[in-house]
């Protein structure tokens, strides 16, 4: 593996005295399409959480270009270039599709460049385009999804990460969406560590692959084994 | 007919009134989710500063006014980094911190009552023009009550629409979780509606300083008038507060045309059971 | 709950032990009771009728106390009207304080210790309530302010002089507001009047113009007030605003309303009793300067009052020393002020309480200024009403 | 010293007062703040009977009772609609609303002057006119009130509030009528309020609306709050902390005209001081299941062996659901969907996300009304059942997010589902006293039992909120088991356990199975289908794709294929 962007070395995580997480160990390299699989209740979510600074962890530490950013802010971690997608489309329901792009800005202190970010988001999701004005809890659930990707795009980040992209949407929306999830890799070099139960839409444009199951990393490595679902099956 | 126009009018001026109340309240209720009854002494403080200013320090008018709104503005800050903060941070139940809330309620127009005593504050000197549209009457404070919401109203809503840390409130007021992930320090974004929705309060404030003077219990009614206000209204929701109360000011002037006054200060309550009742989120909120 | 008794009395007994010191000079002090309204939404009332009294107690304690005997103030607050605070007061004061006299106001609670008083003998003379249905509620219960009855009499007849008709009347919704109005609407009618328009105000009104708006279109004759501070002054300002052009009555003005008020007082008549401390009458004026140098305010008739019935209290004690009584209780008392029921009055002259316990004054007519001052008019005499 | 005294009577009243709004708040959950308006209601029954009616005691204090416990049943209807800050917000408007009636009552209630010269209480010729005559009255009212409140604080019906209070839907999926439930404490809480009225009436002879102003709802709510929500001993306490406080506080020598002020500023502080220290009050919630240890005999034992149902052939269909549809908003959940649960079997629900197992458990329990389609047991239809009433029939629900009473301890969690307590009926928890005390102590050994059965007979004592992460959910099985239900539905179970634990898990799920009952499992992680289930329903799209064998249906690479999308 080349030099790790983001890295977890024996992460524990969990709810007070509940371990949900158990000493799991992962990499992210530059421009890498990371997918993390496993059933529910496997301890996905509150992996992500735990690396984005959204809950405490128990021991173990997370690496950033290097530099530890164990527990450190959500703030300072948008601010350092990386962005989260939580589950459900993470939108301001209440607000309109230009405001809450606007908002995905927030933490980018040049205002000049808003436009123009704006715009690249807008060719990768011309829907939102048609849509600038209209109420963000309005949109349907693939606009809804493909909103708060471009939200998280709008700062420009080096790591993205999302949690289950494609959940409760249809087979066709989905597709949608992981092919522009590997645009944004492909043009804007961002790594992408993502949460995913859609293994049919997901594990293609994947890298990389890895399994958790109850809490522990049952699998990590290349995508193609997996291909074999009844083989992947045993795996949840 | 007359008598009905007046009322009309006078529940417009009023409903301006209360509708600025509910929107200092609303932006610190619905973006914290506290709710702060001591809002009401905030109020009384700001009025009491800007009489201080005015009468003993001299102060001009306007003057006298903004010192009341940088008063009520610390005073809300303060109460927030002081009260608040340290049960937000623990995220103590809400009831916890209305109680304490109480508490600085109680604390507070007690503390006005000492420092300035209990009798009327009033800013000599000062009587507000009176002018008629045939047998309407209205007066300089009422032009200056309906004026304050739609310059404070606007401003306000210019302020959320364009500037960062407007959104920064919209956002927390959306979805504070969603706005930690977007980098907004939902922390700092708490100071600031507290020191908003403060400011804002001063102003009436000042306006019944100028109109009826100033008594230390005078925060009481304030608070009440502004919750009733953001809950008819529909919380979260700026317009709502501002519709809420102006129904308010309708139904307590307007509602009054045939029924005996007697019942003036009970109707607002009424009206606002049943909208809880039929409508629990509010008259103006949407879902 | 023996739990709770225990506690209780030992939480107590600390307390007792807490105030042991302070009751040192027992003995060589007469300790006087009072039951004023000190927090809440009407605390003015409380604060200056504590002043005026405290003003009597120090002056006489200054000239040697009543033959050596000097006397002591303790205030119990009953909240401006709450009945359980005012009990609390009064059990406070006669079993902790051991008193014999209190200085009462407000209605509510005055009705709720009145029982109290009868059955433990405490004199009481209220200054500040104001309902005349405290008359007779116990037979130790004395009035130096005129009541509702005589005021609303008093103005009305005015109005009658006037040659009105057409009354539209204004209340506030408090005991004293409500008492004034019932009079009114019983009063008015008996002199041939006709009632307008009746509306009501809550106490501290935050919106006053629907029913100014509401008097201004009644048609009436002219504007009966039955509002007390704080809302008199918002009253009177209000309804000039409003552009009201017919005269308006009413029975209260204090400086706290005039300062409000203003200009927009002048033309207003109200009966109330008769403290005018620029009279010529040199103790009015004595207190008058006292009062403005501590305190930098004017002194309503409420501090007059207050000042007054200390003063009615140190002569009757006076006289049961005389009588060779040392710790005279209601009962004595009474009965001494019955013998001799004239006292000296702040107000100027003398001052004689009635059989129905109340002192009755002469109800003096003001009018106000341009300047916002108030004028004496003249006394108006009204018929005693019975018990 | 009758100062001391008249305190002492003081501290009775409140005593009644705080005891009766914790019932609401602490042990209900219902933020409800018109208690004082309550308090009115009492004193001025009492004061308009015995003045314009001259009806001697006690016939007013009953009657006031009545009336007021009425009127707390039509309050409690808004708190059936809304909740937190709208009930709040709500009832101070109630409680304004019922000032203003009062005040603008004119003779009938005295208006602004309220009414004096109430009668005092007259007991067998003896006049309780002075504080030490009355004393024992109020003692006897305190304790009598206090008793009250203790007695359903105690009883299983006090433990299903507050279930209720810590979740509504799981105490509902456990068989409680929630609604009944607001509506009976509601009508107690303003009830035992009036008593305090009624006296309070009495003994001052004299009623004013001053008297029950907001700020009088807020000082007992500060009793409460102070004392320990929850905790009836906590507002005994409460109660009379704040009675003796300002007592004491006029002890400090304050200048005259600002000293009562003062003593407010040093109240408000202290409120907010103990908030900050001490938010759980004075005195903690505690458990009841301590003293019923003590109490329950060994000897009193449950007839069977858990779990057992009687009358059952193994593989006999319970649960037949047949064209179950559900969509919301045009997007389709489920469409016609069958399934059989069979006794003695467990069943797995498998499928993606989304593909509505979860939806279908809702219909068979009640939670969800189904837009097409029938739920019979044994023949008898479920369609338009509650979900308290559907448990009655036997099928019971756990949940995703498993919806543990956090806040109660684990034999509490346990004992509160044990299905048809006479104790959960208010009558019989005064009534039949006898009954509820023989069953709370077999449901004690009942519950004990089930504990052991799931191995957590240890923790019986521990708050659910400390138990691990398998423990709770052996927990929710135990809750789910105590219910009695025939049928046992568990929507994920057992997620995010490691295999090790699943291993300690499984024979517990079997031996249920073995003893009769039927056993439907939604669960995503494969190996609990594979380990556990005997039958599988693959769900997709929201309906039955395939049945079959775990093995099967996992081993088919069509449906794996799907299962992925």
């Amino acid at each position: 593996m080349s030099e790790q962007l983001l890295a977890v070395e024996r992460l524990s995580v969990g709810y007070g005295k509940k371990t949900v997480v158990h000493e799991v160990d992962l990499g992210l390299a530059e421009r890498e399409i990371l997918i993390v699989l496993g059933h529910n209740g496997a301890g996905k979510t509150t992996l992500m959480q735990a690396i984005f600074g959204l809950i405490r962890t128990q021991s173990g530490r997370v690496l950033y270009r290097g530099e530890p950013i164990t527990g450190r802010k959500p703030a300072d971690n948008v601010l350092g270039g990386i962005a989260y997608v939580p589950q459900g489309h993470g939108i301001f329901r209440s607000l309109t599709v230009r405001a809450n792009l606007e908002l995905g800005a927030f933490v980018v202190r040049d205002r000049s460049r808003l436009e123009e970010d704006m715009e690249t988001v807008f060719e990768m999701f011309p829907i939102l385009r048609e849509r600038a004005t209209q109420i963000g809890g309005t949109l349907s659930g693939g606009q809804q999804q493909m909103l708060a990707i471009g939200m998280a795009l709008m700062h420009k980040p080096s790591v993205m990460i999302l949690d289950e992209p494609s959940i409760g949407l249809a087979p066709n929306l989905v597709e949608r969406v992981m092919r522009s999830i590997q645009t944004i890799n492909r043009e804007f070099g961002t790594a992408i560590l993502m949460v995913e139960q859609n293994v049919r839409y997901g594990l293609p444009i994947a890298q990389r692959a890895a399994v958790l199951k109850t809490g522990r990393k049952v699998y990590d490595g290349p995508p193609e084994p997996l291909e074999d679902r009844v083989e992947l099956m045993k795996l949840f | 007919m007359d008598l009905f126009l007046q009322l009309l009018l006078n529940g417009f001026v009023n409903g301006s009134h209360y509708a600025l109340l509910g929107v200092g309240f609303g932006l610190i209720f619905g973006t914290t989710n506290i709710v702060h009854f001591a809002y009401g002494p905030v109020y009384a403080a700001g009025a009491y500063s800007a009489w201080t200013a005015a009468a003993l320090l001299g102060f001009p008018l306007f003057l006298a006014g903004l010192t009341g709104v940088a008063a009520a503005t610390v005073l809300g800050v303060a109460s927030y980094l002081l009260l608040y903060r340290p049960f937000v941070r623990r995220d103590a139940p809400t009831f916890v911190v209305l109680i304490a809330s109480l508490g600085l309620f109680i604390l507070l127009e007690n503390l006005i009552a000492i420092l300035f005593g209990t009798d009327k504050k009033v800013v000599d000197g000062y009587s507000a023009g009176i002018h008629f549209i045939g047998p309407t009457f209205y007066t300089d404070i009422h032009i200056y009550q309906i004026a304050s919401l739609m310059i404070l109203g606007l401003a306000l809503a210019a302020f959320l629409r364009l500037t960062n840390y407007g959104k920064a409130i919209q956002a927390m007021t959306d979805n504070a979780d969603m706005a930690r992930v977007i980098g907004i320090d939902t922390n700092k974004v708490s100071i600031l509606v507290f020191a908003i929705g403060s400011a804002i309060s001063a102003v009436p404030a000042v306006l019944i300083l100028l109109r009826d003077g100033a008594l230390p219990n005078m925060g009481f009614i304030a608070v009440f008038v502004a919750f009733l206000a953001v809950v008819v209204g529909g919380v979260g929701s700026i317009l709502g507060a501002v519709l809420g109360g102006f129904l308010l000011g309708m139904v307590e002037n307007v509602g009054m045309w045939q029924i005996p006054t007697e019942w003036q200060s009970t109707i607002a309550f009424i009206v606002l059971f049943f909208v809880l009742l039929v409508r629990p989120q509010g008259l103006f909120k949407g879902t | 709950m023996r739990r709770f008794l225990g506690l209780t009395f030992c939480a107590i007994s600390f307390a007792a032990m807490a105030v042991g010191p302070a009751r040192a000079a027992e003995g060589e002090t007469f300790k006087i009771g009072a039951l004023l309204g000190m927090t809440g939404a009407s605390s003015y009332y409380g604060t200056v009728m504590s002043r005026g009294a405290q003003i009597a107690i120090d002056e006489i304690n200054a000239d040697g106390g009543i033959d050596g005997t000097k006397l002591e103030l303790l205030i119990e607050d009953h909240k401006g009207g709450n009945a359980q605070a005012g009990v609390a007061g009064m059990n406070r004061l006669i079993n902790i304080h051991d008193i014999k006299a209190v200085l009462t106001s407000f209605s509510p609670p005055t009705l709720a210790v009145a029982p109290i008083a009868t059955e433990k003998k405490i004199f009481m003379i209220n200054g500040g309530g104001f309902s005349a249905k405290m008359i007779g509620a116990s037979p130790y219960l004395f009035h130096n302010r005129s009541l509702a009855t005589d005021f609303t009499r008093g103005i009305l007849l005015r109005a009658k002089e006037h040659g009105f008709e057409k009354m539209a009347m204004i209340s506030v919704k408090t005991d004293a507001g409500e008492n004034v109005r019932e009079i009114a609407h019983q009063f008015w009618p008996e002199l041939g009047g006709a009632i307008v328009a009746d509306e009501s105000v809550a106490y501290g009104a935050a919106n006053m113009d629907t029913q100014i708006a509401k008097l201004r279109t009644s048609g009436a004759d002219f504007i009966f007030a039955a509002i007390f501070r704080p809302d008199a002054g918002t009253f009177l300002k209000r309804s000039k605003e409003f552009g009201i052009t017919v005269p308006r009555l009413g029975i209260e003005y204090t400086p706290d309303d005039q300062k409000l008020a203003g200009e927009a007082a002048a033309g207003f008549e109200f009966t109330t009793d008769y403290f005018h401390p620029t009279d010529d009458n040199p103790w009015a004026q004595a207190f008058y300067g006292k009062y403005k140098e501590l305190f930098n305010e004017e002194p309503d008739y409420y501090a007059a009052n207050y000042y007054e019935g200390v003063y009615v209290i140190a002569e009757l004690v006076r006289r049961a020393f005389e009588a060779g009584i040392d710790n005279p209780d209601g009962a004595q008392l009474t009965e001494l002020l019955w013998k001799e029921p004239t006292f000296k009055s702040v107000y100027g002259g003398d001052m004689v309480f009635q059989e129905n316990g109340v002192a009755q004054k002469r109800v003096g007519l003001f009018e106000v200024q341009a300047d916002s001052e108030k004028k004496f008019l003249k006394f108006i005499e009204t018929t005693v009403p019975g018990k | 010293m009758e100062y001391l005294v008249h305190i002492a009577v003081m501290a009775c009243l409140y005593v009644i007062l705080a005891t009766s709004f914790n019932l609401l708040i602490g042990f209900a959950g219902l933020f409800a703040l018109s208690h004082a308006a309550f308090y009115a209601f009492g004193a001025y029954t009492t004061a308009i009977l015995s003045t314009q009616a001259g009806v001697p005691f006690p016939i007013p204090l009953l009657l006031g009772v009545v009336l007021t416990a009425g009127v707390g049943a039509i309050v409690a209807l808004p708190a059936l609609r809304i909740g937190g800050h709208y009930l709040v917000i709500v009832t101070l408007a109630l409680q304004v609303i019922v000032l203003q009636v009062l005040i603008n009552g004119g003779e009938f209630t005295g208006g602004p002057d309220g009414i004096a010269g109430i009668e005092k209480i007259s007991l067998f010729g003896w006049r309780l006119s002075s504080p030490h005559t009355f004393l024992p009255m109020a003692i006897f009212g305190a304790v009598v009130c206090t008793a009250i409140a203790w007695r359903i604080a105690r009883s299983p019906f006090g433990r299903a509030l507050k279930a209720m209070r810590e979740n509504e839907a799981a105490a509902q999926a456990i068989g409680k009528n929630i609604v009944l439930m607001k509506v009976i404490v509601f009508a107690f809480s303003a009830g035992l309020a009036a008593v305090a009225g009624s006296l309070l009436a009495r003994y001052i002879s004299y009623v004013g609306v001053d008297s029950f102003s907001i700020e009088e709802t807020i000082y007992i709510l500060a009793m409460v709050i102070l004392g320990g929500t929850g905790n009836l001993w906590g507002s005994v306490v409460g109660a009379i902390i704040l009675v003796l406080l300002p007592e004491l506080l006029k002890f400090l020598a304050l200048p005259p005209d600002i000293a009562d002020k003062m003593r407010q500023v040093i109240y408000g502080l202290i409120l907010i001081g103990i908030l900050l220290v001490r938010p759980q009050g004075i005195l903690g919630e505690h458990s009841t299941a301590p003293a019923l240890a003590r109490r329950a005999r060994k000897d009193a034992h449950a007839d069977e062996e858990i779990g057992t149902v009687n009358g059952t052939e193994p593989g006999e269909v319970t649960v037949s659901a047949r064209g179950l549809a559900k969509s919301f908003g045009g997007i389709v959940a489920v469409r016609n969907f069958d399934i059989d649960l069979r006794a003695g079997t467990i069943t797995g629900l498998i499928g993606p996300n989304g593909a509505g197992k979860t939806t279908a458990f809702n219909m068979l329990t009640g939670f969800l009304q189904p837009n097409a389609g029938t739920i019979e047991l044994r023949g008898r239809s479920l369609v338009g059942l509650k979900p308290h009433q559907i448990v009655r029939e036997g099928v019971a629900r756990s949940f995703q997010d498993l919806k543990l009473f956090t806040k109660m301890t684990v034999i509490e969690n346990v004992l509160v589902a044990l299905p048809d307590q006479s104790g959960d009926s208010i009558t019989s928890v005064f009534f039949r006293p006898g009954t509820v005390r023989r069953e709370e102590e077999e449901n004690f050994n009942r519950a004990v039992e089930i504990l052991e059965f799931v191995n957590l007979a240890d923790k019986a004592h521990e708050l659910a909120e400390n138990l691990s992460y398998a423990e709770e959910k052996l927990l929710v099985i135990a809750r789910l088991l105590a219910t009695g239900a025939e049928v046992l539905l568990f929507d994920e179970p057992l997620s995010g356990l490691d295999p090790a634990t699943l291993e300690e898990i499984f024979p517990i799920v079997r031996r249920l199975a073995r003893s009769g009952k039927t056993i439907c499992i939604i669960e995503h992680n494969l190996d609990v289908i594979r380990g556990l289930c005997d039958v599988a329903v693959y769900l997709d799209e929201g309906h039955a794709l395939a049945t079959g064998t775990p093995d099967e249906l996992v081993s088919d690479p069509e449906l794996a294929r799907r299962y992925f999308g």
